[in-house]
């Protein structure tokens, strides 16, 4: 259990560091090379809590593909190099309200959800938990139990993907 | 580094109105306009096969308008041409391009002949014919391989590289230099033909001619070969010919115009059986199919030479101190880039009054704004690359 | 050799190459007075306008002769070199020079000449034109209109010669870098590698082989 | 076993980690200097008629490209004027990162791996990606346009060719029934042929489509020819390493290089069977398995480096059309093909 939480600590740390650098850096490309070690961390933060494949989605379209085309589009758009661009603003107060209020109302959530249950993971290959990790367990819920919803987000991400294409068309 | 500099502030960059965001929605093209970048391909770089600059404004990875800066290698020739002798320019233009240089040399020599009324015995224009055709074949075999770098492939430029070397021999053998020959002279050539030189030619031959079938089937037949340059960088007929775009590039575009058959008969060529290659697209694959064919016709010229190599002296009478008479005469070749040309003007001393250099690559390059606009940074460098010029051709 | 047009049916007869007369002839048809002189230089026609007919004589050339291809423009300075002490007479550093202002075979009014070669690609001939240029205010006519390749040429007479064409689309520098001063290929800008070192002399130039004895020497 | 276990071990966990790192750190710089040795030096020279570096190290001059590499690091460090100096020297640690991670689900045995993943397969395309991050920071910190070019083609090319990767290997693994790629190997070690089971099921043989549209994708992700257009020589000069010298030029050859290895390996595991030999278990297995594995993984080095010395380069456009328009088509007829053979032959 040591392990664990040591790791917990070093990540989570690292990941409030590097989500405050996104939201400080003056530099696009630097924001968005911070948002990397965060979702990193994240990815992370999922293997500690026995959900491997999660972790690895994390790792395949945060980093692998969300980031890179923030990256692509920043360089292809702005490509500032040189000079920082000045994405300071009057809004820090606006911001804070909305950042605490988000604080508030997931830490409402999630101790609301869980409360204070623990998570065993110190049990055989077989526990629940760590079979609810598993590709497989994942695969049955979406499949079966959540199919409709998995179903629609997925016309919803092609009706948009479908949109965006539109828009950015140029002929 | 990246500057997104508004069309107009570059000489030579004014884009039609309109060209850049042809969007009938004014808002959204602000919104997605992305800015152009100004890319500068050279002086240093792999695909200007030396020191040319383009210039390129760039949308994404199209280009915009492209701008070529020579003059890197500027060594001012045609001044230089008015103070020396008539024997010494030799050494001079041996250095224009510095790959075909013993074609080079010939329709300076011609010009002086025809001035001065000499005309060379025939051996000596069996030599000087076999010699072209050898730097020739020197000259496109290294563009057959090349042509590959330009496109990826790095194996075809190693096979270009290690063939030419047999024909450098040659040359080397006969003349003494590999890649500046210095051989010609007013009158004839410097000397015969050494000794098993005959032999070693038609051996070189029998493995230029296998070369070309590596190339046909390496590149010729690929795929993605000609995915890359067919389509490419067309130049149409008639606009390449108002440019001045000469030699296997005209012909590549359909004109049947070659100056070795279609020119004022010069050296040994109306003796020799040979047929001239055109090709109805003028893309960036039919040039390199040209020169592929152009190259296996001259080693069919070659052989030809060496079976009917006259007997006889390799130099005519001519006075210890060349004297050229006043005159003025225009003596074009087909060189192994296109249309070269002397343009000299005597009053009658022991040098010319004035030269002027007609170089093929020049006028080939020239076309390169009209070429380049609205294709993408890979096509540049198809198109460079095929266009095949030598730097000390454009710059002189 | 014909000094005027009317002599150009004349001379047919008498010169080498047929091809050349007839070129002339048609030259002459569709310009008139506008053409100074014309000769068949080694098979090649050279003929001189008048600056107001250098643009049109090109035009006929593409149109009504099929010269679609141009091979060149550029210039020339008849003057000699000029002394780099300022003396009158041939650059010494220079022994291949003349030392009278002679010009060429079709003659010239003055120091500047442009010249330019179009070809048929179909036909198989040339034509060289030229056309005197003022010395004082010298400009011409641009070809770009014509031959877009002149775009070049032109460029490269203007900064080695002075020469301005009078349409181009941007006269700047092709070879030189900006703010260069001189034009390189007049006859009076020294060729400063010469000022430093001398001409050697003519003691190098070494007899050619075979010739030994031709003029009875060594 | 799973990193959790790992994690979780008590005792001895830190240096057994510590082993395997080592271990796996040692693969990297050795399978480049394999690869570059067998293809790079000596391969490619033959098919261009030269010989190659011969003398140093006395046998082909194998020591041609240590020697490299000791140049390489006593070399200045070069940095750009105008580059992102942070930014630009962790860009090679990032892809070799990248190449290091995929290593670590590569079995070599039926014991000899270092974490036998439940996702495996999932797992190395994930961290295979990971390299693009690399290749961005390099392109964008170096502050030079063709290096910025050339990591913007490396961004859309790398992203496109993810895609026929994934869906390559899922033919796969619906034929093995599971994506850990010890259970990949055992079902073709046991797999059988029509009843035949003296080769076992080698899954090349089923999923030739499958290993076909890996290789191709690989080549991409690789970015060599064909698809060596982020780093174009002649156009982009080098792309994204354009501005790197020095050691950190050696990071991105090794990173190349390992990567290189790491797919070959990787499918061997999925198409020719890994360590495997149908047959042999146990200690011989464990034994024999790095050797069988080793000789596998060259035989499709062979084919990734012949193709690379001998074809021209697509262009971007051609690139990206031949991802969406041919290869994602196929693979996704591919996978419903081999649904529907699963479900109906069982």
């Amino acid at each position: 259990m040591i392990a664990q939480n040591v790791v917990f600590w070093i990540l989570a740390v690292a990941m409030v560091l590097a989500a405050i650098g996104v939201v400080r850096s003056n530099n696009l490309v630097h924001a968005a090379l911070y948002l990397v070690v965060v979702l990193a961390g994240s990815a992370a933060q999922f293997i500690l809590l026995a959900a491997e494949f999660v972790a690895w989605v994390q790792v395949l379209i945060y980093i692998g593909a969300v980031i890179i085309l923030f990256l692509f589009g920043i360089m292809l758009t702005r490509a500032p190099m040189r000079e920082d661009l000045s994405l300071d603003n009057d809004q820090r107060l606006a911001g804070a309200v909305v950042a605490l209020f988000l604080l508030g109302v997931l830490s409402t959530l999630l101790i609301q959800a869980f409360g204070d249950s623990k998570i065993d993971i110190t049990g055989p290959q077989g526990s629940e938990l760590v079979n609810n990790g598993r590709a497989g367990t994942l695969a049955e819920s979406i499949f079966s139990t959540y199919v409709l919803p998995f179903e629609l987000v997925s016309i919803l991400l092609l009706a948009s993907l479908i949109g965006a294409v539109v828009l950015a068309r140029r002929d | 580094m990246t500057t997104t500099q508004p069309p107009s502030q570059l000489p030579g960059f004014e884009v039609e109105p309109g060209s850049l965001n042809p969007l009938a929605d004014a808002r959204l093209a602000v919104e997605l306009d992305t800015g152009d970048m100004i890319l500068n391909m050279g002086p240093q770089h792999p695909a200007t096969h030396g020191t040319l600059r383009l210039v390129v404004r760039l949308d994404g990875e199209r280009v915009i308008a492209a701008d070529p800066v020579i003059g890197y290698m500027h060594r001012g020739y045609e001044k230089l041409t008015e103070f020396r002798t008539y024997p010494q320019i030799t050494t001079l233009i041996n250095r224009i391009d510095w790959l075909s240089s013993f074609a080079n040399e010939v329709p300076f020599i011609h010009a002086a002949e025809q001035l001065m009324g000499i005309e060379a015995p025939q051996r000596a224009q069996h030599i000087r014919t076999l010699l072209t055709e050898l730097s020739r074949i020197a000259t496109i075999y290294l563009f057959l391989g090349e042509m590959g770098l330009q496109v990826g492939a790095l194996t075809p430029a190693f096979w270009g590289f290690r063939d030419r070397e047999h024909v450098l021999n040659l040359i080397e053998g006969a003349t003494g230099g590999r890649f500046h020959p210095n051989f010609n002279r007013i009158g004839g050539v410097k000397d015969d033909l050494p000794w098993g030189w005959i032999v070693e030619c038609r051996a070189a031959m029998k493995r230029i001619l296998d070369g070309c079938d590596d190339f046909e089937d390496v590149l010729v037949g690929n795929e993605i070969f000609q995915a890359r340059t067919r389509g490419v960088g067309i130049i149409p007929a008639e606009l390449g010919a108002a440019y001045g775009v000469s030699g296997a590039n005209l012909r590549a575009s359909g004109v049947d115009w070659d100056l070795r058959r279609d020119g004022k008969p010069y050296l040994s060529y109306n003796e020799l059986d040979f047929k001239v290659w055109t090709h109805q697209d003028g893309d960036s694959f039919a040039r390199y199919w040209v020169r592929l064919q152009e190259t296996r016709e001259s080693v069919r010229m070659v052989l030809q030479l060496l079976d009917g190599l006259a007997s006889g002296p390799v130099m005519a009478k001519v006075p210890r101190i060349i004297k050229v008479p006043a005159g003025e005469v225009w003596v074009e070749t087909e060189n192994p880039l296109g249309q070269m040309g002397y343009y000299v003007v005597s009053k009658g001393a022991i040098g010319p009054f004035r030269v002027k250099i007609r170089s093929a690559s020049f006028s080939n390059v020239s076309i390169l704004p009209w070429l380049l606009r609205g294709l993408y940074v890979p096509d540049v460098v198809t198109v460079l690359g095929s266009l095949y010029f030598i730097l000390g051709d454009i710059d002189r | 050799m014909s000094d005027d047009v009317v002599a150009v049916e004349t001379a047919e007869a008498d010169i080498p190459d047929p091809v050349v007369g007839v070129l002339a002839a048609r030259l002459g048809e569709a310009l008139g007075d506008g053409i100074l002189a014309w000769e068949d230089s080694f098979g090649t026609l050279v003929i001189r306008v008048k600056p107001d007919s250098w643009a049109p004589a090109a035009e006929f050339a593409k149109g009504e002769l099929e010269c679609d291809y141009l091979s060149f423009i550029s210039g020339i300075d008849w003057q000699p070199v000029t002394r780099p002490d300022g003396q009158e007479g041939s650059d010494l550093s220079a022994p291949v020079q003349p030392t009278e202002m002679t010009f060429g075979v079709t003659g010239s009014a003055g120091r500047f000449q442009v010249f330019g070669h179009v070809q048929s690609t179909s036909r198989h001939w040339g034509v060289t034109i030229k056309s005197d240029v003022d010395e004082t205010d010298p400009r011409i006519a641009s070809w770009v209109a014509i031959y877009p390749g002149a775009d070049w040429h032109e460029r490269e007479c203007w900064e080695m010669y002075g020469i301005v064409f009078d349409g181009h689309p941007s006269l700047r520098n092709l070879y030189l870098p900006g703010g260069f001063e001189g034009h390189p290929l007049r006859k009076d800008f020294p060729l400063l590698a010469r000022e430093v070192k001398p001409w050697p002399g003519l003691v190098d130039v070494e007899p050619m082989p075979g010739v030994v004895d031709a003029e009875g020497g060594e | 076993m799973s990193v959790l276990a790992t994690l979780a071990l008590d005792i001895g966990w830190g240096s057994t980690l510590a082993i395997k790192t080592i271990l796996v750190l040692a693969i990297i710089p050795f399978g480049a200097l394999v690869l570059g040795y067998t293809f790079l030096l000596k391969m490619m020279s033959h098919m261009q008629s030269r010989l190659g570096p011969m003398d140093p190290g006395g046998f082909h001059g194998w020591f041609q490209l240590v020697g490299d590499g000791l140049k390489f690091l006593q070399k200045e460090d070069i940095m750009p004027a105008e580059a992102d100096r942070r930014v630009f020297a962790m860009a090679p640690a990032v892809i070799v990162m990248s190449t290091f991670l995929i290593f670590l689900v590569i079995p070599a045995g039926p014991r000899t791996i270092v974490e036998d993943l439940d996702v495996g397969v999932f797992y190395a395309l994930a961290v295979s990606s990971l390299s693009v991050i690399g290749v961005l920071m390099a392109g964008w910190a170096s502050s030079n346009k063709f290096a910025l070019l050339g990591a913007l083609r490396a961004a859309g090319q790398l992203i496109a060719y993810e895609l026929p990767l994934l869906l390559a290997v899922v033919g796969v693994v619906i034929q093995a029934g599971t994506m850990s790629l010890q259970g990949i190997v055992t079902a073709q070690q046991d797999g059988s042929i029509f009843g035949i089971t003296a080769i076992g099921n080698p899954f090349i043989f089923t999923q030739f489509i499958g290993f076909a549209l890996f290789l191709v994708a690989a080549q991409a992700e690789l970015t060599q020819p064909p698809f060596d257009m982020p780093v174009a020589e002649s156009e982009l000069i080098s792309g994204y390493m354009v501005e790197y010298s020095g050691f950190r030029f050696l990071f991105f050859f090794i990173g190349e290089f390992g990567t290189a290895f790491a797919f070959a390996a990787l499918a061997a595991t999925l198409f020719l069977g890994g360590w495997a030999i149908p047959g042999v278990h146990g200690a011989t297995a464990e034994l024999l398995g790095p050797i069988v594995l080793f000789v596998k993984l060259m035989a499709i080095a062979f084919l990734m480096f012949w193709v690379r010395f001998t074809y021209p380069r697509l262009r971007e456009d051609q690139l990206q059309s031949l991802a969406w328009k041919v290869l994602i088509p196929i693979g996704l007829i591919n996978i419903v093909a081999t649904g529907i053979l699963k479900v109906a032959v069982g």
